[in-house]
């Protein structure tokens, strides 16, 4: 479904990406892992169109999308959940759900406010306030809310447990197996390896803007050394 | 020969930039073949944007640049202000065609500034004789809160006889004048003075006529409130209006005619007395620059030549006072259906004769 | 018993109807590391806001090793040897990481009307900054724009700028959030050693942190404390397992 | 009592007067976060557009879509030149641009239509004053524009806060990249929406030709009157831009009504008109001063 | 190393160009370049002054024409009462001297900076934009209807105040008096902007919440920041008043205080020089187009758009890049 090559990407003078490659079938949960600074967020951005990439292919569904605006590839049916909580500051709880709501694709089961709320009943509970003043954890619901609300084919999740109490990551776990039950295509960053090696089919590392690595739950699993060098466990 | 170069600093731009216009088409009408008095004369003209700084960095360049000698054109008070003292204190002669600040009439005056035009405070008070004549005995006043609205509410009332039912200040950047003409109808006056130039005009006039009053109670005006570009923008709005001018479009005399012609010709829209004004202010130039040959070096001379304003003034009779202000005739003009249904100006009395100003006996030349 | 390095008595703050911080008592002792954990907006941030005196409390007294802070301001706080992080980083973009905590030691060596002088030539205000950085390992990027760090590394940054401040209480608001595992466990490492010289209040979901980390938990719900103990007082309390913890259940 | 009631629907009048020009701004400046000087450029050329349109074909009515038409197109190639580049960058990027887009549409308006204001006489529907109480007549212009003021202000409210084209376009002004990577065109949509404020931009002007001066440099007059009243409601609320509007036409109105009659009890004629006079001309930056003394976001903002 | 070099060598060619700007000027028949080079540096200075809340320190002040304006009525109030022998309120004697003309204008202005910043420094954003906009304009109109010194019209000061030794009325050494303290004022504002203090406004531009967290009382700090800067507009306001020898409302309308904004963006925001590159970029085309042609301002319009458009930082952005390629 999104296939990424040769990806170079820079922000001004200054290079970050210099050979990212990475593959995402039809229903698969792929991660993305690598230490703090390596490239994995501008490697989303890339994808997205935020960032142009200096060259290399991506293409997503078969069309090639390096280059497009951030508007076509999400209109394609990546679903994006930011890193750092890019809420709507000033739009009510609400507002930011239904804003960008859509389900251009025409999934069978959309995901609705109504959905979204009981996932996460805290929103519910906040659904008029300003985005701007919520917790840092609220945030983070409502922009994994936001983004389940556009009904994405893949879903790329940029750190979205970050700042989450345990109890409401659990949930957001839950909620990925069962989308992955439906076969919903996930791209995942996080930190939380051992839940990531129980939920995702397939690994990539980057380091210094660079694939190095790529394998199965299992090869991960069976490679600590690896772990240990790349991700540091 | 060489050409006898003149600079002309006016204000283009802006709202105010139709007065820099005329004045600049004016002038220029009195030029024949680019001569002026049978002397060839280079023009130079530029745009002060109203801006005082601006103004004096011009004169300046004309000054040391191009050494000119002969300077004109300023609309604005606070212009001449800041450009004036510098022209005349380097020996150069400025002939005003508008502006006559009461501070240069006076004890600032200098033997090398001239004022082609009006002293300031003349127009208003012709209107308030104007309003005497016509016999009003209850008059209510508007003018903008600054020098020149305060100055002109002080000249009518210099010169009107009778009560005054309300004096109100407005703003320089009204936009509404609902609350004053409110104000005015619960007075019940026998007429309404106002001083509003340009644009403030046109807004105050149009409204007043949309809230029923020119029905009402007459009006009567200076000529700044109302020259041909203001009557053509309210139309039939104006109508019945009373206004003194110290020239008009209809005054029969051989010069006018020539005037009037020339513009008709030239210039495809409402003439006003601002070009007027430029026209006389060329010919005083012209009348100094035959009688001296075109010889400028000798100060003295043109001076004097140019005090003698020996020239057909499209105003008929003219002449400079002790102070080099005009002293001239003041005239009684109506806002009346014209032949061809369009509203005009028409000339129908005198209100003063050999009018000049109070300031003349502060200036010690 | 020694005087409390901070002493909090019924606290209480609105935001309208919502009652963000509920008669809050804590006490945090000097050496200690007193962990608050507590569910997505329970009002974490916002207690922390108010100790600083960046939000004004609706009741209730603050006292800073014994000394009532009510009424001073952020700044005077400061002064006084209190220092935060931000949970969502708050840093100067276009300055450079040695800048970002060079300023914070100027500010804290007392007052900046000197208008003379090159601040960024003053090598004692370089060198002492140099100090914080390599506290917490970050030497290497200190010439490098705030704006091109990336996420983790600003989180880093941000504990070097409160240390900067010398303070005697830390208040950490979620440290780890946004570090990897290796820099979580390094950071771990930094705030252990640092326990000999400051007291910290430290907010965070990172479970293992805390755990590794605290002397004392407190636990925050709706505003109020339901719990204070120890790690394994906590850890074992019924009721933060439901409300905080979790056995996870299927919702979606 | 008539005097006083008068005095009080001028007021009403005034302020949905200053709705009228401010409502476009409120949309630009309020919603999408653009500080657009030229603001007071587009309600000119909706102006000129118009009133030329009306005196050539004689009919004022022509000149509504010929006035709305100009604007909304001046606004849209505008946006689509300059502005566009500008969403991303520092606020006073935007101060110097849309400088130079004042100066080149005041020397272009110069330059096609010549220095002199232009006419426009009122339709004869709309022309005269009707009696609204016993000795109390009002021009029924004046009532048209309380009408369509009215119109704006509800249509403006429910497109902001009600749409998802509102949601979007405030969304836009916290973090355009964001919507863009949620699938939302904001490119297009900004354009279209800076239309829309230019329209209404335009419209005002239209408006007030046959009331104002239609003259070049007409939209500086009014442009900081309008910043004025956005902030004092509060930067990005309609309601708070109506209210406000409202209440700076009443005290406005009220200050020159009834100002100099009160210190002329107090003080000699001469300088209690001058004072008053002088204490009104500054009415909107003393009342916008003491606003944002007290609630410094404005009237309609909750301060936290 | 080359860069650090390259600076110095630059400014002493500047100051160079600038000492010999006079007699070149005249030597080459461009008389009245030394009355433009006047004003540019008058401009500059004040600029500058507002880049130093606007560009350092992040105040987007709208008003700043008032201090402009009270500087340029200082010096033509106390010449007023200097040339009618009549002391100001009954006991200030008036003055024609610049040695106490100036510190007077900038110490008056200075105040009147303390009060408007005081209040204005409340509100943050486009409130602090429009309520110095709103100060600025009741000063403008409070003189506007200040009869005894002229009003609308404006203050004529017949003669330049004098100073000891030198001849004021001599187009070069007011212009050589500008220099000198123009020079003097940008020394001052570079040691400024780089001493502690300009280090924490240049922070408190960044993130005012974030200087809060590490101990410093922003208020303070802006308030002091803000004086200054009122300061060095009313220092130019007063040497306008003496190069002009007029005062009016017109220094202190808000188009004035547009137009010095518009100096500084167009120079460079929170640079040393851009905002004297900018007063210079301004004026001169304002007064090389108006004198080419009547519709100057569709040309300079047109390069304000350009600037914006395509320099990224202001016309000193520019030179820097194209200076930075070809070298
Ligand atoms: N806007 C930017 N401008 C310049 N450099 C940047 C910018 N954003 C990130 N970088 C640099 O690019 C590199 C990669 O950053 P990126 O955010 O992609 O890392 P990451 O793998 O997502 O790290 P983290 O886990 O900390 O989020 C980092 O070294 C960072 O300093
Ligand atoms: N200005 C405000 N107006 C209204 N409600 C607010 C405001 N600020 C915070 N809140 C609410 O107060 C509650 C407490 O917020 P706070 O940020 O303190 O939570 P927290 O415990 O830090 O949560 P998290 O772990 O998610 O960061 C939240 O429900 C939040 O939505
Ligand atoms: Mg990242
Ligand atoms: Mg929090």
């Amino acid at each position: 479904m999104l296939s990424v090559a040769k990806l170079q990407s820079a922000y001004g003078p200054s290079q970050v990406l210099f050979d990212v490659a990475l593959e995402i079938g039809e229903g698969e949960v792929v991660t993305l892992l690598g230490r703090n600074g390596m490239g994995k967020t501008t490697t989303v951005k890339s994808i997205m169109g935020l960032l142009k990439p200096l060259s290399g292919e991506i293409r997503f569904t078969g069309r090639e999308v390096r280059g497009a605006t951030p508007e076509t590839v999400a209109r394609l049916g990546v679903g994006l959940v930011p890193e750092g909580r890019q809420t709507f500051a000033t739009l009510t709880v609400r507002e930011n759900l239904v804003a960008t709501a859509s389900n251009r694709l025409g999934r069978k089961d959309p995901w609705t406010l109504e959905r979204v709320y009981k996932l996460f009943p805290r929103l519910r509970e906040r659904a008029s306030q300003a985005a701007g003043t919520l917790s840092g954890g609220e945030q983070q619901m409502l922009v994994v809310g936001r983004a389940l609300m556009t009904n994405p084919k893949l879903l790329i999740l940029d750190e979205a447990t970050e700042g989450l109490a345990p109890v409401i990551r659990a949930e957001i776990w839950s909620c990925i197996e069962a989308l992955k039950a439906e076969g919903q295509s996930i791209l995942l960053i996080d930190k939380n390896l051992h839940v990531l090696k129980r939920l995702a089919d397939r690994h990539y590392i980057l380091e210094k803007g660079r694939t190095v690595w790529s394998g199965t739950s299992n090869d991960l699993t069976h490679n600590a050394e690896l772990v240990q060098r790349y991700v540091g466990i | 020969q060489d050409a006898v170069k003149i600079g002309m600093i006016t204000t283009l731009t802006g709202p105010a930039g139709y007065l820099g216009q005329d004045v600049r088409d004016g002038f220029k009408l009195a030029m024949e073949d680019g001569k002026l008095g049978g002397v060839p004369v280079d023009l130079l003209v530029e745009d002060d944007g109203l801006k005082p700084g601006q103004g004096k960095q011009i004169a300046e360049r004309f000054l040391n640049e191009d050494k000119i000698k002969l300077f004109t054109g300023i609309v604005f008070s606070n212009v001449a202000g800041a450009t004036v003292p510098d022209i005349v204190d380097s020996g150069a002669f400025y002939v005003s065609p508008n502006a006559g600040p009461s501070n240069l009439a006076g004890k600032e005056c200098n033997e090398n500034y001239f004022v082609v035009s009006w002293q300031n405070d003349s127009l208003h008070e012709s209107a308030g004789q104007l309003a005497t004549n016509l016999g009003y005995k209850k008059a209510f006043i508007l003018a903008p809160n600054y020098q020149a609205g305060k100055d002109a509410l002080a000249g009518f009332k210099r010169y009107f006889k009778g009560e005054i039912a309300g004096e109100i200040y407005t703003r320089l950047d009204q936009t509404d004048f609902a609350a004053e003409l409110a104000q005015v109808r619960a007075a019940k006056p026998d007429v309404v003075f106002q001083f509003h130039p340009g644009g403030l005009g046109i807004t105050f006039l149009r409204q007043y006529e949309q809230a029923g009053l020119m029905k009402e109670i007459p009006m009567v005006v200076a000529e700044p409130s109302m020259d041909g570009v203001t009557l053509a923008a309210v139309g039939d709005a104006a109508l019945g209006l009373n206004l003194t001018s110290h020239w008009n479009s209809d005054f029969d005399n051989a010069a006018n005619k020539k005037f009037m012609d020339a513009w008709n010709k030239a210039y495809n829209r409402p003439v006003t007395y601002y070009a007027a004004q430029a026209y006389d202010t060329a010919l005083a130039y012209a009348s100094a620059l035959k009688a001296t040959d075109g010889n400028i070096d000798d100060a003295d001379a043109f001076r004097a030549a140019l005090r003698k304003a020996d020239f057909e003034s499209v105003r008929g009779k003219f002449s400079f006072g002790p102070n080099q202000h005009p002293v001239q005739d003041w005239y009684a003009l109506k806002v009346e259906k014209g032949p061809e249904g369009k509203p005009i100006i028409k000339t129908v009395g005198e209100v003063f004769k050999d009018h000049g100003d109070a300031y003349a006996a502060e200036c010690k030349m | 018993m020694s005087t409390p390095i901070l002493n909090v008595r019924g606290l209480v703050k609105r935001f309208g109807g919502l009652l963000a911080t509920d008669h809050v008592d804590l006490t945090v002792k000097p050496g200690e590391i007193h962990a608050l954990i507590g569910p997505n907006g329970a009002g974490k941030t916002t207690l922390i806001s108010q100790l600083m005196g960046e939000l004004k409390p609706n009741e209730g007294t603050i006292e800073l090793a014994g000394k009532p802070v009510d009424d001073l301001s952020t700044a005077k706080r400061v002064s006084l040897g209190l220092a935060r992080t931000f949970q969502i980083t708050c840093l100067l973009p276009d300055y450079t990481v040695l800048d970002n905590v060079a300023i914070a030691v100027q500010v804290r060596q007392g007052h900046s009307f000197r208008f003379w002088g090159n601040a960024r030539s003053e090598a004692a205000l370089r060198e002492e900054a140099r100090k914080y950085l390599h506290t917490v390992g970050m030497e290497r990027r200190a010439d490098e724009l705030v704006a091109n760090l990336s996420h983790g590394e600003q989180k880093q940054l941000e504990l070097a700028v409160a240390l900067a401040t010398e303070p005697k209480l830390l208040l950490l608001d979620e440290p780890m959030a946004g570090l990897g595992h290796a820099e979580s466990q390094q950071m771990i490492g930094i705030l252990r050693n640092l326990k000999k010289q400051v007291s910290m209040l430290l907010v965070e979901h990172d479970m293992d942190a805390v755990f590794a980390l605290a002397d004392r938990i407190s636990v925050l719900v709706y505003g109020r404390i339901i719990a204070t103990g120890s790690v394994e007082e906590i850890r074992d309390n019924p009721e933060v397992r439901t409300a905080y913890l979790g056995e996870g259940e299927e919702v979606c | 009592m008539t005097l006083f009631l008068e005095q009080l629907l001028n007021g009403v009048q005034f302020g949905v007067m200053l709705f009228l020009l401010a409502a476009g701004l409120t949309l630009i400046f309020g919603i999408m976060g653009v500080i657009n000087l030229a603001h007071g450029s587009i309600y000119m050329i909706g102006a000129y557009a118009g009133t030329w349109v009306a005196a050539e074909t004689g009919s004022f009515w022509l000149g509504i879509p010929a006035g709305l038409a100009a604007a909304a197109f001046a606004g849209v190639v505008i946006e689509f030149l300059v502005v566009r580049r500008l969403y991303g960058r520092d606020h006073l990027d935007q101060v110097l641009a849309t400088f130079g887009l004042i100066l080149i549409f005041n020397q272009a308006i110069t330059m096609l239509f010549g220095r002199q204001p232009l006419f426009v006489s009122m339709p004869a529907l709309l022309d005269g004053s009707v009696e609204l109480l016993p000795g109390l007549f009002y021009p029924v212009y004046r009532l048209a524009i309380i009408v369509v003021g009215l119109l704006v202000a509800l249509g403006l409210y429910l497109l902001i806060n009600k749409t998802r084209v509102g949601m979007l376009v405030r969304a836009g002004s916290t973090n355009r990249e964001m919507v863009r990577a949620l699938g939302v065109d904001v490119r297009l949509l900004y354009t279209l929406v800076f239309g829309l404020g230019a329209l209404l931009a335009g419209l005002a002007g239209f408006m007030a030709g046959p009331i104002l001066a239609v003259q070049v440099g007409m939209g500086e007059q009014i442009l900081i009157t309008t910043f004025v009243v956005v902030v004092i409601g509060g930067v990005g609320s309609i309601r708070g831009a109506f209210f406000a509007s409202l209440i700076l036409g009443i005290v406005d109105t009220s200050l020159r009504a009834y100002l100099p009659g009160l210190l002329r009890q107090i003080m000699v004629g001469p300088e209690a008109d001058a004072l008053g006079a002088g204490i009104s001309s500054m009415g909107i930056y003393l009342l916008m001063a003491i606003v944002l003394l007290i609630r410094p976001k404005g009237l309609f903002i909750r301060n936290s | 190393m080359e860069k650090s070099l390259k600076r110095p060598a630059l400014l002493a060619a500047l100051l160079i160009a600038l000492i010999a700007l006079p007699t070149v000027a005249d030597a080459a028949g461009f008389a009245a370049l030394t009355s433009l080079a006047t004003r540019v540096l008058i401009y500059g200075i004040a600029a500058a002054s507002l880049n130093f809340v606007l560009g350092y320190g992040g105040m987007v002040s709208f008003g700043h024409a008032a201090f402009f304006g009270i500087g340029g009525y200082t010096v033509g109030i106390l010449y007023q009462h200097y040339s009618l022998g009549e002391p100001l309120f009954g006991f200030i004697p008036g003055t024609n001297q610049m040695l106490i003309t100036l510190p007077v204008a900038v110490v008056l202005s200075g105040i009147m900076a303390a009060i408007i910043g005081a209040l204005s420094l409340r509100t943050g954003g486009v409130q602090f934009i429009m309520i110095t906009l709103a100060f600025a304009q009741m000063l403008f109109f409070l003189f506007v209807s200040l009869k005894t010194y002229g009003g609308d019209d404006g203050l004529i000061i017949r003669r330049a105040n004098e100073l000891p030794w030198l001849n004021m009325r001599d187009k070069h050494t007011v212009y050589y008096v500008c220099l000198a303290i123009a020079v003097l004022f940008f020394a001052v504002l570079w040691r400024l902007v780089n001493s502690r203090f300009g280090n924490v406004i240049v922070g408190l531009r960044q993130s005012e919440k974030r200087m809060a967290a590490i101990g410093l009382p922003a208020y303070r700090y802006k308030l002091v920041a803000f004086i200054i800067s009122g300061m060095g507009c009313g220092l130019a306001g007063a040497l306008m008043a003496n190069f002009l020898r007029f005062a009016s409302p017109d220094m202190m309308h808000w188009t004035k205080s547009g137009e010095l904004m518009i100096m500084v963006i167009l120079g460079g925001v929170g640079t040393l020089f851009g905002p004297l590159i900018g007063a210079a970029v301004f004026i001169v085309l304002e007064s090389v187009l108006a004198s080419w042609t009547e519709n100057w301002q569709l040309g300079l319009g047109l390069i304000l758009l350009f600037v914006v458009l395509y320099t990224q930082g202001g016309v000193q952005a520019l030179g820097a890049r194209l200076v930075g390629r070809s070298a």
